[in-house]
């Protein structure tokens, strides 16, 4: 504050521009501080907004509770396939309507009740119900009948096959809670999972022990805690500064270089279930025009893109699939990056060069809203003009996703699996193609694994023909952490920290 | 030894001169008035003996209290003199009254500084400095604040914290100027006769002839930044040589006139610093003014005392 | 003692400006000389990415370096000086269009308009201004148009009250009397007469507000809420920047340091504006910050 | 003195519910379904409508309204849209943070503020006056969320004396916690020491002129002493005035602060219940924070009392007549 005349305040500005200049290259000296043995501080970007998985959609409260507190009758292993557990076998009727569960004995509830086939009655009938608030009601609300057999042997009859309910029982909508404790779930949660819930400072961190009792393989850790850092920068310095041990999914990936260069850290680059598009609402014109939308998924530079929005991680997708599941098809090459040809398509539709004017919805998230700037850009170049609008989830939900009122906006889709969402009707990009429904509806009624797999490549290559949207990447998991902690999740076939099988190595 | 000599004094402020050749004499006990219009630089002299002159005004010559020179020292040392040795009453006891602290406590404030009374000692010597200038404790609380009184109540605060430490000369400038007129002759009575009882000085400055000729003995008359005029009452009121002398003589039986107003008797005012004519300053106003007034007069004195600065002044006993 | 004559508009002529303030009025001059320049040239596209070439340190090329898309920060610097100083004016013109009148109603009418217009003041400093400017930011949507209104809303009180209590002392003046009795009506009086009058207090509070405006259209940039791409501002600018502090801090502290310039220069020449035209007005400053 | 706290607090309670009215208005309109939020993309009409009912949003405007003053004034206030739980119990530990942040930054800003403006004021023209107003005007032109980032980069990054964000809550101790704030606190003051200094400065620049500092001097005091022992206290009546206005900024500048410093505080929480559309936790915070910078006004106008007597007895006056 005390400067005496201009010129030494010049020079005292110019002091401290210095310094912050060489921040940039100012070698971390400070190690990382020695976390003891047996416990783990987990990043997170996103707070969740409560922790009863049963009663929101946000990912935020899988990934404190999933596997940790709760568990369902399945659970998803980290390559994404259906493992048993709370059921620890089951049976199918021949004509795929009627399973039969077996129950793991000898299950508690966090609260030292027993888990029994009543409590496993009561979630699946909650989620289930008339007056259910579970998010994903629509995959439970296949269930016909619930019924106990015996005190562990549980009975769920369908109202049509469904191949992939074994699946989406290992959700977090799924999981088995107790009828004494199920309203507190959100505050309190009480589970049947190796950790039980110890405290939630709301808006920084959840805090988990382990629990005494568990039935399975007991966690090699006694502690757990969840911190929320919304901000990149802030999760970043966390790490360096040893304030947290892991970021299961590191929101900056511009700030993985430095990570990867400084060997106290592992970085894991790993997949998630997230296909980033260019959604487009073939409810406008010209976008109901296949042309239209050839001319912009030639426009589109994929890897530009993830260069330049993710720092280059990110694998490029030419339809709604995981590049990482066994049906996927490579479709990238189908539209390679070719302003001239999208150019020559517009012309073919009859529409000159600036005619077109879109508006592109942005959602918070950085992929959005660095990979809209750089659509936005790569459109230009071929005349089309766009604005760019920025918002807040709540809106996006209200006035993109069910309002259809938008043009284009960019939107990671993370659940599993989920190119059925092509064929629901009024969905928020209007795609209707009857062809593409009939591939689904078969699949919907087909267990047989390989048959499905050619129906789920025969569905890629439909959407990509049509080139319903514009398929930019799926969406890299950029895991960071402690290079001294063993058995975190490489990939995220779900939203999920499952910390049952993380430790230290000496 | 006189208790207070000046001499030479005069006050500059930037490459302007406000006050020049100022010399006064005031021995221990007696009494001496500074007359003349608004702006002639009265209350610059009664600021420089306090040195208290405001920032950026430059003193020179020299102010002797008790033969000590005050110009020369420092601000400790002067510190020690003010409230002391010398107090000075101000003219607006409205303003010159902290308005967010009570009367007693800023009566006490000097005596516990110069007198070394503990603050309880201190405030009942307040209060009965207080009750000596006529503010009855019964009537009148040590406790209350300045806008709880009167401009004459406010103005007998100022006069206790003028003489709450028995001060050897008591300076007052213009003490009665803002209050009306019934409450003037009671302030002015107040004055003398604590003069009187304690013993002190009195340097009374004023800008009315008839406030003058009721407390003092010596008069000097001063205008634009000189003194034109001096000597005891008796020669100076009864035989005023000098045409700017007669002129507030002349202006004195309206008795109303306030400061700033220009003279019924002379026309014009005072001029600004920076706007005196070369020699005599008064000559643009005098009747009298002819080319000898280029230059300056000194100020000379008779045999008895009686000093004038004029080259045309009015010869003993004549009438204007 | 000299009396100074109480400075009115036509003595303002009468003192010069402090050499800080000169210096003030140069580097407004220059920022704003440089957001016009912009207009038809920039070294580069400011829009132009080149993403293979991202986070370069400052080349021949790019004088002060790329950012995360490879745009040069030198021409995204001159556009956003244009965005920051045109979203700022238009706030600042929208409050003096709206608080001018307003407090000049108040001062002419007294009774119950001036008490609406008073009490209108009062809700509006009961809130936060930033709170308020996010509320509206996130009903009307972010972006420059609205971060102009949010904006503009908070500067229609400070204008009111400058122009009512400055126009209140004009009325009882002899030359507003007479044109009175010359069968002047209120509202050509205030147009012809007080507006002239206390144009020297609105320029000096312009001035401010409007430094308080680039601070304002900066803080609601950063938290998303104002300028959005591909408009470049300088406060977006710091918002994008906030994930490459630890990467790349030059991103962060260039805009930044743009901003403290052009305010800093601002506030000297609306400090030396009120030194020559209004010396009273000096702790009204304070009086309208955010 | 009774009757005049009374006044003000009619006055505050008027000026609330307008508020209350304002931000109900404003949310009643504000774009996004807070139940869509929370269900997300698969959910279904009947789901999300059986949601709005059991959130009360189904109901006519009115009577929310009407709900909500209710709940504000027997202290149920209702449960978050969002987290869930009383909005008392998201605001505990949230102003356990806010409040400490702003107290800091408000005794930072005057104890550096105070002083230098007093300094330069006593010292004008000369070369500590020139620093200080030099400083000044710098540190008005600082935006005090770049001024945060600063610091980060300097204090955190580059030397690593003090975290960089975050709060590890009052449990962990006073020591952490206070580190924690520390640059947040820094950040948030010094534009307002800033333009405190200055106000400081003229003000008493004014007090200096006053008769009654002659008087003080012609006693004796020297110019520190009479500064102190009469200037002060006549000089702090603007000062208070500026301090009480900047408190509500502090309060606001907490929004952006606690977001480039990752506290869990009010700003964040409205920030991110806005974001959120958790339109309970909105209006009772944004009532909350009308109401606190409306106590600090009266608080602001009590002082005034107490530094001077004349408004004491205008006052009282006011109370029998």
């Amino acid at each position: 504050m005390m400067l005496p005349s201009p010129r030494r305040r010049a020079r005292a500005v110019f002091t401290v521009f210095a310094a912050l200049a060489m921040v940039a290259i100012a070698p971390s000296t400070t190690p990382a501080r020695a976390a003891p043995p047996d416990s783990l501080v987990m990043g997170m970007v996103l707070e969740p907004p409560h922790l009863d998985p049963t009663a929101g959609a946000a990912g935020a409260i899988d990934e404190v509770v999933y596997a940790n507190v709760f568990e369902g009758l399945t659970r998803i292993g980290p390559d994404g396939s259906v493992l048993p557990a709370l059921a620890e076998s089951w049976e199918v009727s021949e004509d795929g309507l009627v399973y039969t569960f077996h129950l793991q004995r000898s299950v508690t509830f966090h609260d030292g009740s027993a888990f029994t086939a009543d409590d496993a009655s009561f979630s699946l009938q909650r989620i289930s119900d008339e007056d259910s608030v579970n998010a994903q009601k629509g995959l439970y609300e296949v269930i016909e009948n619930v019924v106990t057999l015996d005190g562990y042997t549980l009975i769920v009859e369908l109202k049509r096959p469904d191949g992939r309910f074994l699946f989406n029982l290992g959700w977090g909508d799924a999981v088995m809670v107790a009828p004494e404790t199920a309203d507190d779930n959100k505050t309190n949660p009480v589970g049947t999972g190796p950790f039980r819930f110890v405290r939630w400072v709301q808006g920084d961190r959840v805090e988990l022990e382990a629990y005494p009792d568990y039935w399975g393989t007991k966690p090699a850790l006694q502690r757990a805690t969840f911190r929320f850092i919304p901000d990149p920068a802030a999760s970043m310095a966390a790490l360096m500064a040893g304030d947290s041990d892991a970021f299961a999914n590191m929101p900056a990936p511009e700030s993985l270089e430095a990570f990867k260069a400084d060997d106290r850290f592992a970085v894991v680059i790993g997949s998630t279930e997230g296909e980033t598009i260019l959604a487009l609402n073939h409810r406008r014109p010209p976008l109901d025009d296949v042309r239209v939308r050839r001319a912009i998924s030639h426009a589109i530079d994929r890897r530009a893109i993830i260069d330049g929005a993710m720092f280059g991680y990110g694998t490029p997708i030419g339809s709604h699939f995981a590049p990482h599941h066994p049906a996927y098809v490579d479709l990238t090459g189908m539209y390679p990056h070719d302003p001239e040809k999208a150019k020559a398509l517009l012309e073919e539709a009859g529409i000159a060069p600036g005619e077109l004017s879109f508006t592109l919805h942005l959602p918070p998230p950085s992929y959005a809203r660095r990979g809209g700037e750089i659509v936005a850009a790569q459109l230009a170049a071929v005349g089309i003009k766009t604005e760019i609008i920025p918002v807040e989830w709540a809106q996006w939900l209200e006035q993109v996703f069910r309002g259809h009122d938008f043009d284009m906006t960019i939107v990671s889709h993370t659940e599993p699996l989920d190119i059925d969402i092509y064929a629901r009707d009024d969905y928020y990009f209007g795609y209707d193609n009857p062809d593409f429904d009939a591939v689904i509806e078969a699949l919907e009624q087909t267990t047989d694994a390989e048959t499905r797999a050619d129906l789920y490549r025969k569905a890629q290559t439909i959407l990509a023909e049509d080139a319903v949207n514009g398929f930019l990447f799926q969406l890299a998991k950029h895991g960071v952490w402690d290079a001294r902690l063993r058995g975190l999740w490489e990939n995220s076939p779900i939203q999920a920290n499952d910390l049952t099988g993380a430790s230290w190595s000496e | 030894m006189a208790l207070l000599e000046v001499s030479g004094l005069g006050v500059d402020v930037a490459g302007l001169t406000l006050l020049d050749g100022i010399s006064l004499r005031l021995d221990r006990g007696g009494s001496l008035g500074v007359v003349g219009e608004s702006g002639c630089g009265k209350s610059l002299t009664a600021l420089s003996i306090m040195g208290l002159l405001p920032p950026g005004l430059r003193p020179r010559g020299s102010v002797r209290l008790d033969g000590a020179d005050l110009l020369d020292a420092d601000d400790h040392a002067l510190c020690a003199v003010r409230g002391r040795r010398v107090a000075m009453v101000f003219q607006e006891p409205m303003t010159a009254l902290n308005p967010v602290k009570t009367i007693g406590a800023q009566v006490a404030e000097g005596p516990r500084r110069h007198l070394g009374l503990s603050r309880r000692a201190a405030r009942e010597h307040a209060r009965a400095v207080l009750h000596r200038v006529g503010l009855d404790p019964s009537r009148v609380s040590p406790d209350q604040y300045p806008h709880e009184l009167s401009g004459g109540q406010c103005q007998r605060v100022v006069i206790a914290i003028a003489v709450a430490c028995g001060p050897a000369l008591l300076i007052a400038d213009e003490p009665t100027t803002a209050l009306d007129v019934s409450t003037q002759a009671r302030i002015l009575d107040l004055i003398l006769d604590l003069v009187a009882d304690e013993g002190m000085a009195l340097l009374m400055i004023s800008h009315d002839m008839a406030v003058i000729a009721e407390t003092v003995t010596d008069m000097a008359v001063m205008y634009a930044g000189h003194v034109v005029e001096a000597g005891t009452c008796r020669r100076v009121l009864g035989d005023p040589r000098h045409p700017y002398t007669r002129g507030l003589m002349d202006a004195m039986p309206r008795g109303s006139g306030r400061p700033g107003e220009p003279l019924a008797a002379i026309p014009g005012t005072v001029p600004p610093p920076g706007a005196w004519p070369a020699g005599c300053a008064f000559r643009d106003r005098c009747p009298r003014a002819d080319a000898a007034c280029a230059i300056r007069p000194p100020l000379v004195a008779d045999a008895d005392g009686h000093a004038v600065a004029c080259h045309r002044p009015f010869g003993a006993g004549e009438r204007s | 003692m000299v009396e100074t004559p109480t400075p009115t508009a036509q003595t303002m002529g009468g003192r010069r400006l402090a050499a800080t303030a000169w210096a003030g009025g140069a580097v407004a001059a220059l920022v704003l000389l440089t957001a016009l320049v912009s207009l038809v040239w920039t070294p580069h596209d400011p829009a132009a990415m080149d993403v293979a070439n991202k986070l370069s340190d400052p080349t021949g090329a790019h004088p002060l370096g790329t950012d995360h898309f490879g745009r040069d920060v030198l021409s995204r610097l001159m556009v956003g000086a244009r965005v920051s100083i045109a979203v700022s004016l238009v706030a600042v013109g929208l409050g003096a269009g709206i608080g001018v009148p307003l407090g000049l109603l108040a001062s002419a009418r007294h009774g119950w308009i001036d008490e609406a217009v008073m009490r209108f003041n009062d809700l509006a400093f009961a809130f936060p201004a930033l709170l308020t400017a996010v509320l509206i930011t996130a009903v009307l949507g972010p972006g420059a148009v609205n971060a102009i209104l949010a904006i503009g809303i908070f500067n229609i009180p400070v204008f009111a009250r400058v122009a009512r209590g400055a126009a209140l002392s004009l009325w009882t003046r002899p030359f507003i009397q007479a044109a009175r009795l010359a069968g002047r009506g209120r509202t050509r009086i205030s147009v012809e007469h007080i507006l002239p009058n206390i144009a020297g207090a609105l320029i000096v509070q312009g001035t401010i507000q409007f430094a308080l405006a680039i601070l304002a259209e900066a803080g609601l940039s950063y938290l998303g809420l104002g300028s959005q791409p591909p408009e470049v501002s300088w406060g977006r600018m710091l918002n994008e920047a906030q994930t490459f502090l630890f990467l790349d801090p030059r991103l962060a502290i260039l805009p930044g340091l743009a901003i403290v310039v052009t305010v800093l220069g601002l506030n000297l020449l609306g400090d030396g504006l009120r030194d020559r035209l209004d010396p009273r007005l000096d702790t009204r400053r304070a009086d309208g910050g955010r | 003195m009774a009757w005049f706290i009374a006044k003000r607090a009619v006055a505050l309670a008027l000026t609330l519910v307008a508020a209350s009215l304002v931000v109900f208005g404003v949310l009643e309109v504000l774009p996004g379904d807070p139940a869509l939020l929370i269900l997300g993309v698969n959910a279904r009409e009947d789901t999300l409508a059986a949601l709005r009912e059991s959130m009360g949003l189904d109901q006519p405007a009115h009577w929310r309204y009407l709900a909500w003053i209710g709940g504000l004034l027997t202290g149920q206030l209702a449960d978050s849209l969002t987290y869930d739980v009383p909005v008392t119990e998201l605001l505990v530990p949230r102003i356990a943070v806010s409040l400490p942040l702003a107290l800091m930054a408000l005794t930072l800003t005057v104890a550096l503020a105070l002083p230098l403006g007093v300094l330069a004021a006593a010292r004008r023209g000369r070369a500590a006056d020139g620093a200080i107003m030099g400083a000044s005007q710098l540190g008005i032109a600082v935006p005090n969320f770049w001024l945060g980032i600063l610091l980060i980069l300097l204090f955190a990054v580059t030397l690593r004396w003090l975290p960089s964000g975050g709060f590890p809550g009052w449990e962990a101790g006073v020591g952490p916690a206070l580190a924690a704030l520390i640059m947040p606190a820094v950040a948030l003051a010094l534009p307002q020491a800033a333009i405190l200094a200055r106000v400081t400065r003229s003000s008493v620049l004014e007090v200096l002129g006053e008769d009654y500092m002659r008087t003080a001097r012609a006693k004796g005091l020297s110019q520190g002493e009479a500064l102190w022992h009469h200037g002060l206290r006549n000089a702090l009546i603007p000062v208070v005035t500026i301090m009480g206005l900047q408190f509500s900024f502090l309060l606001a500048g907490t929004i952006i602060i606690e977001n480039v410093f990752n506290l869990p505080g009010i700003g964040r929480l409205i920030f991110q219940a806005i974001g959120q559309r958790d339109i309970v936790v909105v209006r009772d915070l944004v009532v909350l924070l009308a109401a606190m910078v409306g106590v600090v006004n009266v608080l602001v106008d009590l002082s005034y009392a107490v530094l001077d007597p004349r408004l004491r007895r205008g006052h009282l006056r006011g109370a029998h007549g």
